[in-house]
C-alpha cells in the first residue's frame, strides 16, 4: 500500500511538473509534438531511475559514512552528467535505432532539474532502495503524463488563430496552470 | 443581372444554424434552471446570475473591442454557467472576478471562442474556489425557501457533507447547494431542449452519470448510487459543463471516454479526496485530455476495415 | 564586437534570461510566492553566475573541449554548495523557503547557458559584465514576479502590508496554478511590450 | 416498406415542389450550339470535323483519345463555324466546336435501331454504349463503357440504378422516372446483360412515392426474366452518392479509395439508363438530356430536354429569364454543383440542373472559429473529421489533414452545410486534397 | 578529515568518470564533421527552403559535403557564402548581386475589375480553384496575400491598394513568395542596378488586356521602338526590359501609351 501511495502521489497529487515546478524548461521546449514528448518522457524515466539508484548508493556508502552530506550537490551532479554522457555514447554505438528515438533528448536531460531534483529528494526523504526505484519511475511517469497532455493541447493550439504574443511559452504556462488547478483535485486523496 | 455573379465553393446552401443560435438555445435551456434558482434562493440568486453574465459579456466586449455586448452569446452562456456553480449570494466582487478570469484567462488567452482548451466557466469557478473558498465553498450554502424571494439567508451544510437529504428533495432541488446544481428536474428539462435541438449528444452525460451511479453503488447500494448522481454538481456538470462543445471530444468513442473520465475523477475526489465535491476538477482534467482522446479515437472511415492488430 | 556597456545591458531587457530566453523557469515559478524569496533566489543565482563566469573564462583555455561540460558543472556545483552554506548560516528562513531549489541552481539553465554561450568564448572582463547584466536581469525578473504574486496573493510587498486589512487576498496566486498563470500572462505582456518597443 | 440507409447525412430543405410537377418539355434548339470537346472525366476528345464542314444531328464530332473517355456528337445539324477555346462549366477554357444550326435537324445515317436486347451480346452492348458517347449523367460523367468493362477477375453481381436524386432543387430524374420508367427498366436490363449481373436494383428516395409506384409498375410489366427490385430509400442527403447508395441497397461498404466494382456492384444514373435504352432502340447517341432549370432566381422553373452545347443563357431565357435579385448561377445541384462566373457557358452531358440563387442565399457570413461542436463529424457520411481537416488545411498542415481523412472526402458538402461557424470546410478539404496529391506525385 | 575525504571523494569521482568517459569516447566514437555545425550557425536559420532543401541544417550538411555550391543560400547572399568559404578553407566564389522580389502587377481594384464576386477562403491558391480566379485579367495579382503569408522574412505586406508591397530592406530574394504566387506575379530580380521595368504580367493579347485592365501592357511595341539600346523585347504580348542592357535613359517611359513603365525599386517597393 505504501508503495502504491508513493506512486499515486508522485504521478497525480504531487506531479513533478505541475505542483513541484521541476523540469519546466523541457516542459516548455519539448511539448510541441506528442511523439517527441513521449520520447523525452521515456528517456527521462530511464535516466532518472538509473541516476537515482547510483546516487542513492553513492550517498549511502560514501557520503553518509564520512559525514559529507554537504557534498551531495557536487557529487550527484557529477554522477548524473557522467552517466548521461555514458548512456548517450553507448546508445549511439550499440543501438542506433534507440539512440535516434531517445538520444536527441539526452543532452537536454543533463540540465533537466528533475533528475538531480529526484536524486536529492530520494536521499532527503530517506527512501530505501525499493522506494527510490518506485518513486523515480513514478515521478518519471508523472513527468511524461504532464508532457503528453501538454503536447496534445499544443498540437491542437497549432491549428487555431491566437495572439502571437501569447503563442508558445505563454499559453503553455497558462494551460499548465489550469491543468495544475485540475490536478489539485487529487490533493489529500492519499497521504504518505 | 446588374450585379456580378457570386462564385464560391459548393455547397451553395447552408443550414440556418449559427453559433449565436446555438448559444441562445443553451441560454433557453438554462432558463428553467435559473427560474428554479430564483424560486428557491430568492432575488439574491437573480442578482448573482445577472452580475456574472454582465461581467462576462463586458469583459469579452472589452477584449474584442466590440460594441455589441451580447455578440455571439457565448460570453453570456459562460457567465450564466459560472453563476450556476456559485452559492446563492457570494460577494459581488467574487462573482465579477470569476467572470473576468473565466473569459480572460479561460477563453481569450487562447484566442477566443472555439480555441480554448478548458471550460471557461469552470476555470473561473476553480480559481475562485482556490482563492476564496470561504465565499464559494464552506459555510455559504443557503437553505432554500421556496417562494421566499426576499427571505433571510440561513445557511446549512451541503448535502455532500451531510449525506442525509432525501432523494426526492435532491431531485426537485429543495436542498442547499450552488444555484444551478440543486434541482435535477430543472436541469433535465433544460437538457431535453438541448437534446431536441441536437446540441448535445447522449454519450457524455450518459457515460458520466452512468459511471457515477455505478461507482455510487459501491459506496452504499442503490440509494447512494442515486444520491451521488442527484446531489452536488454531477447533473449540472454532466448535462451542461462536460457537454460544452469546445472543450469536449468530437469523436463518438472519445465522448464516451471523456464522460467516463469525468465521472471517475469526480467520484474519486468525493470518496477519497480532501474536498466534498470533484465535478469541477474532473471536468477540467478531462478537458486537458480532450486533444489526446480525439487523437486516439479517430473514427473508422466508411468502408474501412480495421486492421487486425 | 559589442561595447562593454552593451555586454552589461543586454541581460536587463533585450536578452533577459527569464522573459526573453525563458531560462531558469523552475525557480521563477516555485519560489516567487513573495518578493523577498524572489529577490533572495535572484541574488543567489546572481552570485553563482558571477563566480562561475569568472572562473570559467579564466580556465577556458586550459580545459580540453571533451571534458568541458563536467568541468563547468563542477565549478558551478562548488559555488552552489558555498551559496547553500552561506544562506543556511545567515538567512535560515530564506534557506528553508528556497529548499531544494538552491542545490538545483546547479542545473539552472541560465548559468550553464552563459558558461557555454559566453564565458568560454570571452575574456574575464566581458564575462563579468555579462554575468552582472544577466544576474541583475534575473534578480529583477524574479523580484517582479514575487512582487505581483505577493501583492495580490497576500496583500503585501516584502512583507509590508499594502492593501489594508479589508483586502481578501487572491489565494490562487500563492499556489502552483497561480504561479503558472501569472508567469504565462506576464510573458504575454512582455512579448507585447517588447514588440511595441521594437526590441526583437 | 423497409427503409435502409447509411450513417450520417443531413436533411436540407428540398425545394423540389416548384418543378417536380412540371412535365419534361423539349427546349428550343438554339441558332448556334457550342460543344466543348471535353465532356467527361478523362482525356479530352479530338475534333474530327473541320471549320466549314456540314454536320448532321447525331454525327460524331469528337473522337476520344484515351480509354477513359467517350465520343461527342453534334446535337443539331448545320455548319461548323469555328473550333476554338470557350468557357467550360469546370471553370476553365476548353476547345469547343461551334455549329450554326440550320434548323433542319437532319439525322445522321448512323442513327438506326440496333438488334433487340435478346439478340445483342454483352460485347455489342458495350460497343453501343461507347459509340453513343454514354457517360454518367449524375454529374461525375464517368464514361459508361468503362463501368461496363470491369477487370476480368471481378464478377459484377448487382447493377444499381440511382433514382435517389438527393440533391435539393433537382427533379430531372424524378420526372424521368415518372415519364420514362419503361426505358429505365430497359436500360437496366441492358446493363445487367452487359455485365452478367444477376440482380438489378432501382433505389428511389421515399419522398417521391409517385416515382416509386411508376417504376414499380414498369418493373412488374416488363422486367421479364431479369431479377429487378425497387428499393425505397430513406430521404436524406447524400443518399444518391455512389457509396451511400450501395450501402443502403446492398449493405456493402466500398473501401476507401476504391470503386464500387470492389464490392461487385456497378451504379448507373437514371438518365444514363434511358440514354442506354435510346442508344439500343433508336441508335441515338447522347446529345441531349433533361435539365432542371430552377431556383428562386428563375421566373418560370421547369424541366427541359436540352441539346448538348446550348448556352445556359438561352436555357434561362426560355424559362422566363432571371429575377432581379438573382446573384448566383450553379450548374448541378446546390450541394455539389459548380457556381459559374457567367451564363455564357454551354450545357454538357453532365449538366443535371441550372440553379439560380438569389441574394438571400449568397449573403456572405463571416467565418468564425471552429467551436468543435462535432456536427460535421456527425453528418459526414464517410465518417471523417471535417472540422479537423479544415483547420489543418487552413494552417497548411497537410499531413495532418491527410491523417484526418482528407483524401476520402467526396465533397458532398454536408459538413459545410451544417457548420454553425460557417466555415468553408469543403473548400479547405479540396485545397488539402490538391496539396496532398501534389506531394504524393513528387 | 573532512577536507581530505572531500578531496578524495570528489577527486575520485572525477577520475572515475573522467576515465570512463575517455574510454567511452574512444570505444564508442562516431565520426561527425564539426564544420557542419559551424556552417549551420552561419546560415540565416530561417529555413526558408530557397536552396531547395528542407532547412538550414540540411543545407549546411550538403554544403560541407560539397554536394551543393557554397553560395546556395540566397538569403545569406555573398556575405554568408564568403564566410562559409572561410570555414571550409576554399577560395571565395564570385556571387551575383543582391536580388529582391518585384511585384509585376499594378492592377488595383479600380483599374483592373473583378469578373465575379468570390466568396470563400481568402487565399490566392484557393481562389484560383474557382474559374481561374476572380480578376478579369487572368494574369494579375489577386491580392489575397498568399505571398505575404509565405514570406519567411516578413518582408511583404498587403498595401492599402490591395497589392502586396516589398520591404526591400528585409527582402532577401529567397523566392518563396514567387513560388507561393499561383499567378507568378512576383519575379526575383537584381536589386542594385538602376533600370526601368514593366510592372505587368499579362501575356494576353492587347485587346483582352484593354478590356480587363487599365494599366496592363498591351504589347504595342512603342517602348521597343523608343529604346536606343535594344533593351526592350516583347514576348507573349508582354514587354520585358533587359536589366543588363537598360541604361535608365527613360525614353521608353515617354513612349509608353499606358504610362506604366517605372523605375526599378520605386513602384510598389517601399524604401
Amino acid at each position: 500500500m505504501h508503495l502504491l501511495a508513493i506512486i499515486f502521489v508522485a504521478i497525480l497529487s504531487n506531479n513533478i511538473v505541475l505542483s513541484q515546478f521541476l523540469g519546466i524548461c523541457p516542459y516548455l521546449g519539448v511539448t510541441k509534438r506528442i511523439d517527441t514528448s513521449v520520447g523525452m518522457g521515456m528517456a527521462v524515466i530511464f535516466v532518472m531511475t538509473m541516476a537515482a539508484i547510483v546516487t542513492w548508493v553513492l550517498d549511502l556508502f560514501l557520503l553518509q559514512p564520512f559525514g559529507l552530506e554537504f557534498l551531495r550537490t557536487i557529487a550527484f551532479i557529477l554522477v548524473i552528467a557522467g552517466l548521461v554522457q555514458l548512456v548517450e555514447m553507448i546508445l549511439k554505438k550499440t543501438n542506433p535505432a534507440l539512440f535516434r528515438a531517445l538520444g536527441i533528448y539526452l543532452p537536454l536531460i543533463t540540465t533537466n532539474c528533475t533528475i538531480l531534483g529526484v536524486a536529492l529528494l530520494n536521499v532527503q526523504s530517506g527512501h530505501n532502495i525499493i522506494e527510490t526505484v518506485v518513486y523515480s519511475i513514478a515521478t518519471g511517469i508523472g513527468f511524461t503524463l504532464a508532457m503528453v497532455i501538454m503536447a496534445g493541447i499544443r498540437e491542437r493550439l497549432e491549428l487555431v488563430n491566437m495572439s502571437n504574443y501569447l503563442k508558445g511559452a505563454a499559453v503553455t504556462l497558462v494551460s499548465a496552470g489550469i491543468l495544475s488547478l485540475a490536478f489539485m483535485g487529487f490533493k489529500g486523496m492519499v497521504t504518505l | 443581372m446588374d450585379r456580378k455573379l457570386v462564385v464560391s465553393s459548393s455547397p451553395h446552401i447552408k443550414s440556418p444554424e449559427t453559433i449565436r443560435s446555438i448559444m441562445i438555445d443553451v441560454l433557453v435551456a438554462l432558463f428553467p434552471v435559473a427560474l428554479m434558482a430564483v424560486f428557491l434562493f430568492g432575488f439574491r440568486a437573480l442578482a448573482t446570475m445577472i452580475i456574472a453574465m454582465v461581467a462576462a459579456m463586458a469583459t469579452e466586449a472589452i477584449i474584442l473591442r466590440r460594441k455589441n455586448l451580447f455578440g455571439d452569446g457565448s460570453a453570456a452562456v459562460t457567465g450564466l454557467l459560472l453563476a450556476m456553480t456559485l452559492p446563492p449570494a457570494p460577494p459581488w466582487w467574487v462573482v465579477v472576478i470569476g467572470s473576468v478570469v473565466a473569459i480572460g484567462v479561460g477563453k481569450h488567452i487562447y484566442g477566443g471562442l472555439g480555441n480554448n482548451i478548458f471550460n471557461p466557466a469552470l476555470v473561473g469557478r476553480a480559481v475562485l474556489f482556490v482563492s476564496w473558498s470561504t465565499h464559494v465553498a464552506g459555510n455559504v450554502w443557503i437553505k432554500p425557501v421556496p417562494f421566499g424571494f426576499t427571505a433571510d439567508a440561513v445557511t446549512q451544510a451541503s448535502p455532500l457533507v451531510t449525506y442525509d437529504a432525501s432523494l426526492g428533495d435532491l431531485f426537485i432541488g429543495t436542498v442547499s447547494g450552488a444555484l444551478g446544481e440543486t434541482s435535477a428536474l430543472a436541469l433535465i428539462i433544460g437538457a431535453i431542449w438541448l437534446f431536441y435541438r441536437g446540441h448535445i449528444d447522449w454519450r457524455i452525460p450518459g457515460s458520466f452519470i452512468g459511471i457515477v451511479f455505478i461507482l455510487g453503488l459501491f459506496d452504499g447500494g442503490l440509494y447512494m448510487g442515486l444520491y451521488h448522481v442527484l446531489a452536488g454538481g454531477v447533473m449540472l456538470g454532466a448535462l451542461f459543463m462536460a457537454t460544452d462543445m469546445v472543450t469536449s471530444p468530437v469523436t463518438p468513442a472519445g465522448k464516451l471516454i471523456f464522460g467516463l473520465g469525468c465521472g471517475i475523477v469526480t467520484m474519486a475526489i468525493r470518496m477519497f479526496g480532501g474536498m466534498p465535491e470533484g465535478v469541477t476538477f474532473g471536468i477540467l482534467l478531462m478537458n486537458g485530455l480532450t486533444p489526446l482522446i480525439d487523437n486516439m479515437t479517430l473514427p473508422k472511415k466508411f468502408g474501412e476495415v480495421k486492421k487486425s492488430a | 564586437m559589442s561595447t562593454l556597456a552593451q555586454e552589461f545591458s543586454k541581460g536587463l531587457l533585450k536578452e533577459n534570461p527569464t522573459f526573453r530566453l525563458l531560462l531558469g523557469m523552475c525557480p521563477t515559478l516555485a519560489i516567487t510566492t513573495s518578493a523577498f524569496f524572489g529577490f533572495g533566489m535572484g541574488v543567489s543565482v546572481f552570485f553563482v553566475l558571477l563566480c562561475s563566469n569568472i572562473v570559467i573564462s579564466v580556465i577556458r583555455n586550459f580545459v580540453p573541449d571533451k571534458v568541458r561540460m563536467p568541468a563547468y558543472i563542477l565549478v558551478i556545483a562548488t559555488f552552489v554548495t558555498i551559496t547553500d552554506m552561506v544562506l543556511n548560516a545567515f538567512v535560515p528562513e530564506l534557506h528553508k523557503a528556497l529548499g531544494i531549489f538552491i542545490p538545483l541552481i546547479v542545473v539552472n539553465c541560465i548559468i550553464m547557458g552563459r558558461a557555454e554561450a559566453f564565458a568560454r568564448k570571452n575574456n574575464v572582463i566581458r564575462s563579468i559584465l555579462d554575468a552582472l547584466g544577466m544576474g541583475v536581469g534575473v534578480t529583477m525578473s524574479l523580484t517582479l514576479v514575487g512582487i505581483i504574486r505577493e501583492l495580490f496573493g497576500a496583500g503585501s510587498i516584502f512583507g509590508y502590508n499594502i492593501m489594508g486589512t479589508a483586502f481578501e487576498p487572491m489565494g490562487v496566486l500563492a499556489t502552483p496554478p497561480g504561479a503558472f498563470i501569472t508567469l504565462g500572462i506576464l510573458l504575454g505582456l512582455f512579448n507585447y511590450a517588447f514588440k511595441r518597443l521594437g526590441i526583437e | 416498406m423497409s427503409e435502409r440507409t447509411f450513417v450520417g447525412g443531413i436533411h436540407p430543405g428540398y425545394f423540389k415542389e416548384s418543378t417536380s410537377g412540371i412535365p419534361i418539355a423539349p427546349a428550343k434548339a438554339p441558332s448556334q450550339v457550342i460543344i466543348p470537346l471535353q465532356q467527361n472525366i478523362g482525356a479530352p476528345c479530338e475534333a474530327i470535323v473541320k471549320v466549314g464542314d456540314e454536320v448532321k444531328m447525331g454525327q460524331k464530332i469528337g473522337e476520344p483519345k484515351g480509354f477513359v473517355s467517350a465520343p461527342i456528337h453534334a446535337s443539331v445539324s448545320g455548319k461548323v463555324s469555328k473550333i476554338e477555346p470557350f468557357n467550360h462549366p469546370m471553370g476553365t477554357q476548353v476547345l469547343a466546336v461551334f455549329i450554326e444550326n440550320d434548323g433542319q435537324d437532319t439525322p445522321d445515317e448512323g442513327m438506326k435501331p440496333n438488334k433487340s436486347l435478346e439478340e445483342l451480346t454483352p460485347e455489342e452492348i458495350k460497343a453501343i454504349s461507347k459509340e453513343a458517347g454514354l457517360v454518367g449523367m449524375g454529374g461525375a460523367t464517368f464514361p459508361t463503357h468503362v463501368k461496363l468493362s470491369p477487370p476480368p477477375e471481378i464478377q459484377i453481381d448487382t447493377v444499381i440504378i440511382n433514382g435517389a436524386e438527393c440533391e435539393p432543387f433537382l427533379t430531372a430524374d424524378h420526372r424521368l422516372m415518372l415519364e420514362r420508367a419503361d426505358d429505365i427498366v430497359f436500360g437496366l436490363q441492358a446493363f445487367m446483360k452487359a455485365l452478367g449481373a444477376t440482380r438489378g436494383i432501382i433505389g428511389i428516395e421515399d419522398n417521391k412515392p409517385d416515382a416509386i409506384s411508376s417504376v414499380r409498375k414498369a418493373v412488374a410489366e416488363s422486367s421479364g426474366d431479369y431479377n429487378i427490385e425497387v428499393h425505397p430509400l430513406h430521404t436524406k442527403y447524400p443518399q444518391g452518392a455512389e457509396k451511400m447508395l450501395i450501402k443502403a441497397t446492398t449493405g456493402r461498404e466500398v473501401p476507401p479509395g476504391a470503386l464500387p466494382m470492389a464490392v461487385n456492384v456497378v451504379n448507373q444514373n437514371t438518365g444514363t439508363a434511358i440514354a442506354m435504352a435510346e442508344a439500343i432502340k433508336l441508335g441515338k447517341p447522347l446529345y441531349e438530356r433533361v435539365v432542371t432549370v430552377t431556383g428562386p432566381g428563375i421566373k418560370k422553373p421547369g424541366n427541359l430536354l436540352v441539346r448538348n452545347g446550348t448556352l445556359i443563357r438561352d436555357i434561362i431565357e426560355q424559362c422566363g429569364g432571371l429575377t432581379s435579385d438573382a446573384r448566383k448561377l450553379v450548374l448541378g445541384g446546390p450541394m455539389m454543383g459548380l457556381a459559374q462566373p457567367t451564363d455564357e457557358i454551354p450545357a454538357i452531358k453532365g449538366t443535371s440542373g441550372v440553379l439560380v440563387l438569389t441574394e438571400e442565399f449568397v449573403k456572405e457570413q463571416p467565418i468564425a472559429s471552429c467551436i468543435k461542436c462535432g456536427k460535421c463529424v456527425e453528418v459526414c457520411p464517410m465518417n471523417l473529421l471535417p472540422s479537423f481537416i479544415g483547420a489543418a488545411s487552413e494552417k497548411k498542415v497537410y499531413d495532418l489533414a491527410e491523417k484526418y481523412g482528407a483524401m476520402d472526402c467526396f465533397e458532398c458538402g454536408c459538413c459545410t452545410y451544417t457548420c454553425p461557424a460557417k466555415r468553408p470546410l469543403v473548400q479547405w478539404i479540396r485545397i488539402a486534397k490538391g496539396a496532398i496529391a501534389a506531394s504524393r506525385k513528387k | 578529515m573532512d577536507l581530505t575525504m572531500s578531496i578524495v571523494i570528489i577527486g575520485g569521482l572525477g577520475v572515475l568518470f573522467g576515465g570512463l568517459l575517455a574510454y567511452a569516447a574512444k570505444r564508442f566514437a562516431v565520426e561527425e564533421d564539426p564544420r557542419v555545425e559551424v556552417v549551420t550557425d552561419l546560415l540565416p536559420g530561417a529555413n526558408c527552403g530557397a536552396c531547395g532543401l528542407a532547412g538550414c541544417s540540411s543545407a549546411a550538411e550538403k554544403i560541407v559535403a560539397g554536394e551543393i555550391p557554397v553560395d546556395s543560400c540566397i538569403p545569406g547572399g555573398k556575405k554568408v557564402a564568403d564566410s562559409i568559404c572561410e570555414v571550409l578553407g576554399i577560395e571565395s566564389v564570385a556571387s551575383g548581386g543582391r536580388k529582391v522580389a518585384e511585384i509585376h502587377c499594378l492592377g488595383t481594384k479600380d483599374v483592373a475589375p473583378d469578373k465575379f464576386d468570390y466568396q470563400g477562403v481568402r487565399d490566392c491558391k484557393a481562389a484560383m480553384m474557382y474559374s481561374g480566379g476572380f480578376k478579369a485579367c487572368a494574369y494579375g495579382c489577386l491580392g489575397l496575400g498568399t505571398c505575404v503569408e509565405a514570406c519567411p522574412f516578413e518582408a511583404l505586406s498587403m498595401g492599402a491598394n490591395g497589392l502586396p508591397q516589398v520591404d526591400t530592406e528585409k527582402c532577401t530574394g529567397c523566392g518563396v513568395c514567387a513560388k507561393a504566387c499561383p499567378r507568378n506575379v512576383i519575379h526575383i530580380e537584381l536589386a542594385d542596378r538602376k533600370a526601368k521595368y514593366i510592372p505587368c504580367n499579362s501575356k494576353a493579347s492587347g485587346k483582352v488586356v484593354r478590356q480587363a485592365c487599365e494599366v496592363g501592357c498591351i504589347g504595342c511595341r512603342a517602348c521597343v521602338k523608343a529604346c536606343p539600346n535594344e533593351a526592350v523585347t516583347v514576348e507573349n504580348n508582354l514587354a520585358v526590359i533587359n536589366r543588363e542592357k537598360c541604361t535608365d535613359c527613360g525614353k521608353c517611359v515617354e513612349a509608353c501609351k499606358r504610362g506604366i513603365i517605372k523605375d526599378v525599386g520605386t513602384v510598389l517597393v517601399l524604401k
